[in-house]
């Protein structure tokens, strides 16, 4: 189980191939990668800032791993999540789930990304032709994460 | 003493990233914390007003308004959360 | 919109890179990689052959990414197969969703591959230490699927 | 003449990967056409019995017992399958 913050960008292939070195039980690999649009509520974003809470961020991070791994059988996860400047077609963030069947790959990817979305104290500061703005907390976040608590799995 | 901590919007509009406080003994919980910030002006108002999108965290944990605050404890108020 | 069905290995990384080329609307990019275990119901696998119908393979997947595309806002779909002589800890299979959004990129790689696993004309025969044996289709796979006609996404 | 094709056990049980047949009259769709294969020995009626898990695709789409089979038609027998 591997959770990094950090500036510099990821290479999701080099990325699964560690995670699967030396487990021979893996059938499954779910993956997901979140990448800076260019367009954010009809307005073009130049540039965003990433600003996180060093130390809490890496904290909550592990937890959200910890809990998915307490609801499916896991083999190994991995978050990655970038902050600092970032401009459109930027990797932000990545999530890798192992497990040797498909839905719990799958189920636990989904259930990182969503709390991680909610629970991790990272914020964005979009850059556009009009200025610069701090990207408001969306309502269908929370309403995805939430599905997790009424649900087992 | 505590350690207080603004992130993002905050941090921005308090002009103020950290500071070191000694509370109030009346000052018991993150609400009781709120309130006395609040005195500090009307910035401070505007930011920490009622019913804001404002969350809290005691030593890195989410808080609410009925988590205790003790001494030597960080707290950190920031706006509901934007990662990923 | 790409399938390929092919003996050779396959890299998820170049294949995410391709597929973003030249797409800055993309803000979720969901991928999923099939590996071939080394138990299977308490057998060690030693090798396996994957057998496939030509042209109806190619043809069940192309209408199974169509049937995701139909039913999500994508902007690209990858689905990747392999066939012929594999062994534990190859890749068998590479599904890449991108969208503008997480959900719609989950969802749709989740749906091909429910689909791929029960419509989509593959055959696995394995190798163990007591012989060589057909894989039985699973029920669960069945019901995975079936799941995606009951629920409109 | 219709052309017949057998993957994987169903290949392997009957040694045949693919054959050339021309049908009596009475063969009009793949459950006519699974009665007629049955009447070609022990090892097709056991592979292709009512209630054994076998799958038929007809022109390369999937197919059920109803599905209509005619002159120059590419019919499959295989089953369920297992890639993925």
């Amino acid at each position: 189980m591997t959770v990094h913050v950090q500036t510099e960008d990821f290479d999701i292939g080099a990325e699964i191939l560690k995670l699967r070195q030396g487990n021979t039980g893996i059938g499954a690999i779910a993956s997901f990668v979140g990448l800076v649009r260019d367009l954010n509520k009809d307005t073009a974003v130049t540039e965003m800032v990433l600003e996180h809470y060093p130390g809490m961020t890496e904290k909550a991070l592990i937890e959200i791993v910890e809990e998915a791994k307490r609801r499916w059988n896991l083999i190994n996860a991995l978050v990655i999540h970038r902050i600092g400047p970032l401009r459109p077609t930027d990797q932000i963030v990545l999530v890798v789930t192992s497990s040797a069947h498909r839905h719990e790959a799958f189920a636990a990817c989904e259930f990182i990304m969503d709390y991680l979305k909610t629970r991790a104290p990272f914020w964005k500061k979009e850059q556009t032709a009009e200025g610069a703005h701090w990207v408001d907390a969306r309502e269908s976040d929370e309403t995805a994460a939430q599905r997790w608590i009424a649900a087992s799995n | 003493m505590i350690t207080l901590l603004y992130f993002a919007r905050l941090r921005e509009s308090f002009g103020l990233a950290s500071e070191q406080a000694e509370l109030p003994a009346d000052v018991t919980d993150v609400g009781s914390l709120t309130e006395w910030l609040r005195q500090r002006g009307s910035i401070w108002q505007e930011e920490l007003a009622p019913g804001k999108p404002v969350r809290a965290a005691v030593n890195q944990d989410m808080a609410d308004l009925d988590t205790p605050v003790r001494d030597k404890d960080e707290v950190a108020f920031f706006p509901p959360v934007t990662g990923g």
